[in-house]
């Protein structure tokens, strides 16, 4: 049954199809490799419009609060060998808005990612790179993030309520309460 | 013993349908790279694709949205098995091109009835779309074969075969010309290429009828689209340019047509739906209508 | 005025691209070899480096950051080039840095530098759970430039 | 330009020019509707945008109108000055239809009340429960260490004299 | 027994129009953006736009970064042409700090403006090609605007994000070779131009799917807040650079086009005749720019104070004008700093009212022509 594995996964490889979802500022990085100057599809890679139809979930940059929701909904329409590639300082570790009231620090805690790209948005180099390591990754059978989803979803799901299902105020009440109507 | 030899060849013809369909789709692809200035997947890219989308799980959504799908493979599949390619000649009945066109269009209605099941309004609205288009391109297709039939004075595929043989000037390409001109446009729109694929239209209903089919559902979508490149050119080459000694000649005759095909979807966009089908029915019924009085006159 | 009738053989003309050779470039075969040095511009930003002896760790990089990406860290491999010079070394947070060369702009003795190296990506190891995940990627985007890149000099103050 | 700024002056408020094709005029808070559609027939057509500062010190909300004359290209700028517990502000939507949008993101980010404003609803925050955010008093920093659980070190780790904090 | 009229569905009314979403995970939109539709078979009944799903809180961040900090922050909220915001910025700074920067800097700036204009205007003809299936013009228009983010790349060291412009010039001097490559540019994208007209404009299946579509008569277009290429394309001839000139653009000779029908055809049109008019801009710059320093000094970040005042500096970028509203009160950082992005009122105020009647096939298609920008209005 292993040999099977292996070629699936040898195959999975060569065809990854990225979900044609632009989330951040990232995105702008993406026409460029997607069209004739760097021509992604040389890896088999092709933007595809549905959840249902593509592989790689690329989250390009900063993800505001309202769409997190939209891209977890997407995130788990997608069919079972699926991988979510990070891009951009934005995904690690907050990058410049480390202190805005409406992006997510570190996306790790709410998707599982399979591959962070270094780069206040990535070239269109290293996009491609991170394509090649993708493959490599599938190939060694280590890019599993779609299974560890599934193993702690209860840490996952516990912390997305604690951004999206607020029911009391965040911050405590300031001494002079200037409560507008 | 003869059931279980035609058994056989029909799954032979089957499975040259389906990878030479899937050849053509990638060879299609890396010549729309080409025009676009840039180099496109390995031809086998489809080949790949297919083989990926088979091993990932799927999500259905119910009996009707399978049942719906797999006819849409089978029908094409049993149609093929009607289309004498080259010399393999498996049920030279006289009446095989109705047969053909009856279980093409059944193909369309098993997939309407399994993707408009699957609840998601882009299904619905890419479904109506593709029937409507259907529809456009089916009434001047009619008209051809209507003259091709009283052009041949024969209902079976392989006595028009025969009476074409002989060298390049009695095809019925060059008998027939506005006949051919008016196939090759309603071509254009069977094969869903780009001046009528408004059905599977990204940009606008998120590809359409394809918008819930994940996984092997996709893959049997992709099959049913590389059995269906295969027939309808097969069809053309048979009605036109008098079928093949052998199979590879065949092929080589059908890639011919495809390479026009593929071209005109490179530099055009597509039409609104009417658009599509009232052009489908000013100038390719005109001349199929022509052809058809020339030849009973 | 070049007019823009409705004609329906103009599109035909794109089709001469077909004999014509792609301009793609291959990334990992080729690379982009537009100007005098091949790869990405002679001034690109890329990842940064650090001359520590020549660097007197005065933080003000840390202060100019925008992204607050630089932290002083004491490091003890260090000898200080005079007797002002503290041995703090900036460390830079990849997943905070914006790539703007602020702080190589600010930086009194020039010593912080951005080279033209831009490649680097990080995959999570299975092992780790998903609670430590976070902090490992977060540890491991985060560096004390030197002087690896120092032979491919980007973004430098003139 | 100057004919503008004497008119407006005539009117008994203070207008100076801050550029050649701009100018701005304060108008206290109950003629704004009445400047404003007085610009509009003197051929102020389009509105730009409407901002609003909030000068936490003298406690007042300063709301910022933005037109434009394409006629003789020039550019005015309408301040006024609302009180800032409990703000209201009657809405421009009579006079620009366009004032709805520009209303209901700063009724969002400061908490202005525009009377006559059919949907104030939330625009840009979903499930927002504190106080609006663009005030002075809402702290982001605080809020996103405690909402994304994590611990900023501002000083960088250098050991600098204590920063001069604004408020 | 009276029959019923045609078009009177018996249903009630709950189920007239059923919900489609433009998503946010959408290929005919330009960005994170959703509308919601309440549709009618395949016309739009109603349309609710749903922003705020790029909303990063970009003026609460201005406020807490210093004057030059901010620079590294603000080309980030219009992703397709982000020169527009740094430019518009430092002048509002400079007007407020009472600082002339050199003719040589101007020069580099209307450059460096002309260079984003030209890529935002092949940017525009991708997304056009995308929403109507023209593939071929993706392909050819990004991958030539590839070439000018090169030469980005060789003046500022970033391809998108330049953070080149600075209160007082610019922060590096023009390198040598660069502007006979600019000259090399410009003649290669005029060479383009003819192959484009072909494969776009004379297209006669492009051209039925955008005539007509979206029509924006000239009065309709001012109360509307609309501005930039759309206005001009409704025949009103309104351009800051010839109207008020800010940089150098009273010293360059350009025209400014005017299509006039209003309709999606005349919008690309415009776009299409305003890009030859920028290469003949950064024609004459490459020409006329004369020596001199690049920038004059200005007091090191820690300590560099704008007097108190409030200022609104606008630029004319390629989707419209784009204003800043600085208010300052003489401290270290900003007081408080309002971006006026041009789709604003576009995107969330005007798209009810046209959008209301048209059909699915059209909405991307005039999404595109407008040049709906989301991050201007989420900010």
């Amino acid at each position: 049954m292993s040999e099977w594995k292996e070629l699936a996964d040898y195959f999975r490889g060569r065809s990854m199809w990225m979900l044609h979802y632009c989330t951040g500022c990232g995105a702008i990085e993406l026409p460029p490799t997607m069209t004739s100057r760097w021509d992604m599809e040389r890896f088999g890679v092709v933007p595809m419009a549905t959840p249902r139809q593509a592989d790689i979930l690329l989250i390009t940059g900063y993800l505001s609060i309202k769409s997190l929701k939209r891209v977890v909904y997407t995130y788990e329409q997608m069919s079972a060998p699926k991988w979510v590639l990070g891009f951009g300082s934005c995904t690690i570790n907050g990058g410049i808005y480390w202190d805005s009231y409406s992006v997510i620090k570190r996306l790790d805690k709410y998707i599982p990612v399979d591959l962070y790209i270094a780069g206040c948005m990535p070239r269109p180099e290293a996009i491609l790179d991170s394509f090649v390591k993708l493959r490599e990754l599938i190939k060694k059978g280590e890019a599993k993030g779609y299974e560890k989803y599934v193993k702690n979803f209860e840490w996952y799901k516990a912390n997305q309520d604690k951004v999206f299902r607020r029911t009391t105020p965040v911050l405590k009440k300031p001494e002079e309460v200037t409560k507008s109507a | 013993m003869m059931f279980f030899l035609k058994l056989i060849q029909s799954i032979g013809v089957g499975a040259l349908s389906i990878s030479v369909g899937l050849l053509f789709m990638g060879i299609g692809r890396k010549i729309t790279a080409r025009i676009h200035r840039r180099y496109g997947p390995p031809a086998i890219q489809n080949f790949i694709d297919v083989f990926k989308l088979f091993s990932k799980n799927s999500i259905s959504h119910g009996f009707a949205y399978d049942l719906g799908i797999i006819a849409g493979t089978s029908a094409l599949l049993a149609a093929v098995v009607f289309l004498p390619v080259g010399q393999i000649n498996l049920f030279p009945a006289n009446s095989s091109l109705i047969m053909i066109l009856y279980l093409m269009t059944m193909a369309y209605l098993g997939m309407a009835m399994g993707v408009s099941s699957s609840g998601n309004p882009n299904a619905t609205i890419g479904i109506s779309r593709a029937l409507t288009m259907m529809m456009g391109y089916k009434v001047p297709f009619a008209a051809v074969i209507f003259s091709v039939y009283i052009f041949a004075r024969t209902g079976s595929l392989t006595n028009i075969i025969a009476a074409q043989s002989g060298g390049l000037l009695n095809w019925n390409m060059i008998r027939l010309p506005f006949g051919f001109i008016a196939a090759e446009i309603a071509l254009q729109g069977m094969l869903g290429e780009k001046p009528f694929d408004m059905a599977i239209a990204p940009a606008e209903i998120a590809s359409g009828p394809m918008v819930e089919m994940s996984g092997k559902y996709l893959g049997f979508g992709m099959l049913q689209h590389a059995v269906g490149i295969f027939l309808e050119t097969g069809i053309m080459v048979n009605l036109f340019m008098g079928g093949a000694p052998n199979v590879w000649i065949f092929v080589i005759k059908q890639f011919e047509l495809f390479f026009i095909a593929l071209l005109v979807n490179a530099i055009l966009p597509r039409f609104r739906v009417e658009e599509g089908v009232s052009f489908m029915w000013k100038i390719p019924l005109l001349l199929g209508v022509i052809q058809a009085l020339i030849v009973v006159l | 005025m070049v007019n823009f009738k409705k004609n329906s053989l103009a599109p035909i003309s794109a089709l001469k691209y077909l004999f014509k050779k792609p301009h793609t470039v291959r990334y990992p075969k080729e690379d982009l070899n537009v100007f005098y040095l091949k790869g990405v511009s002679p001034r690109y930003r890329g990842l940064h480096t650090n001359d520590l002896s020549k660097c007197i760790g005065c933080g003000s990089c840390a202060k100019v950051c925008p992204a607050n990406a630089i932290m002083m860290v004491e490091s003890k491999d260090v000898k200080p080039a005079n007797k002002f010079a503290k041995t703090v070394r900036p460390v830079i947070d990849y997943g905070r840095c914006c790539f703007c060369g602020q702080c190589v702009d600010v930086c009194p003795t020039r010593s912080l530098q951005m080279s033209r190296e831009y490649i680097h990506s990080f995959h999570p190891k299975l092992s780790t759970s998903s609670e430590k995940e976070p902090e490992t990627v977060v540890e491991d985007f985060i560096w004390r430039p030197d002087q690896t890149h120092a032979d491919n000099p980007g973004y430098v103050r003139t | 330009m100057l004919k503008h700024v004497e008119k407006l002056r005539g009117m008994g408020l203070e207008a100076n020019p801050l550029k050649d094709w701009e100018f701005e005029v304060s108008v206290p808070k109950e003629r704004v509707a009445e400047v404003l559609s007085y610009l509009k027939s003197t051929g102020f057509k389009a509105f730009i945008h409407l901002a609003c500062v909030d000068w936490i010190d003298e406690g007042e909300f300063e709301l910022v109108y933005n037109l434009e004359s394409y006629e003789d290209a020039l550019q005015a700028v309408v301040k006024t000055r609302i009180p800032r517990n409990n703000p209201t502000m009657e809405s421009m939507i009579s006079i620009w239809g366009l004032c709805q949008v520009y209303e209901r993101e700063v009724h969002e980010f400061f908490g202005i009340e525009f009377v006559g404003n059919p949907n104030l609803k939330p625009f840009f925050l979903e499930n927002w429960m504190d106080i609006p955010p663009l005030r002075k008093d809402f702290n982001t920093l605080v809020y996103s260490e405690e909402l994304f659980e994590f611990k900023e070190d501002e000083t960088h780790g250098i050991k600098a004299p204590k920063r001069i904090e604004h408020k | 027994m009276e029959l019923r009229p045609l078009n009177v569905s018996n249903t009630n009314d709950k189920y007239k129009t059923y919900e489609l979403f433009i998503g946010p995970n959408h290929p005919g939109i330009s960005g994170n953006f959703s509308y919601v539709l309440d549709m009618e078979g395949h016309k739009v009944a109603n349309v609710t736009p749903d922003p705020g799903l790029l909303h990063r809180g970009f003026e609460k961040l201005m406020e807490r970064r210093l004057w030059t900090q901010n620079l590294a922050l603000i080309p980030r909220i219009c992703v397709p042409e982000p020169d527009v915001n740094e430019v518009a910025y430092c002048m509002g700074v400079e007007h407020l700090a009472g600082i002339e920067i050199p003719k040589h800097a101007q020069y580099i700036r209307v450059i460096v403006l002309e260079m984003a204009r030209i890529a935002a205007f092949l940017f525009s003809f991708a997304g056009l090609g995308g929403s109507t299936g023209l593939y071929t013009a993706p392909n050819w228009s990004i991958g030539d605007r590839d070439y000018i983010l090169d030469l980005f790349e060789w003046l500022t060291g970033g391809r998108v994000y330049h953070i080149y412009q600075y209160p007082g010039g610019v922060k590096k001097d023009i390198p040598d070779g660069w502007l006979d490559k600019l000259l090399e540019l410009l003649d290669y994208l005029e060479s383009r131009l003819p192959e484009y007209d072909n494969l776009i404009f004379r297209n006669p299946i492009l051209q039925k799917r955008t005539k007509g579509v979206g029509y924006l008569p000239a009065e309709k277009a001012i109360k509307n807040g609309i501005t930039g290429p759309n206005l001009r394309a409704s025949g009103i001839k309104w351009d800051i650079r010839k109207a008020q000139p800010y940089l150098v653009y009273d010293e360059l000779n350009f025209d400014i086009p005017i299509t006039g029908e209003g309709d999606a055809f005349a919008r690309t049109l415009q776009r299409r005749l305003e890009l030859e008019e920028s290469i003949k801009i950064l024609r004459q710059c490459a020409n006329q720019i004369p020596d001199g320093p690049y920038k004059v000094k200005i007091p090191n970040p820690f300590q560099f104070r704008v007097p108190a005042g409030s200022y609104y500096s606008k630029v004319e970028s390629s989707k419209g004008e784009f204003g800043y509203y600085i208010v300052s009160d003489g401290d270290v950082k900003p007081y408080r700093v309002y971006v006026r992005g041009p789709s604003y009122s576009v995107g969330l105020y005007y798209a009810n009212e046209i959008m209301r009647g048209m059909r699915i096939e059209d909405v991307p298609v005039w999404i595109h022509t407008m040049d709906i920008c989301p991050p201007d209005f989420d900010r």
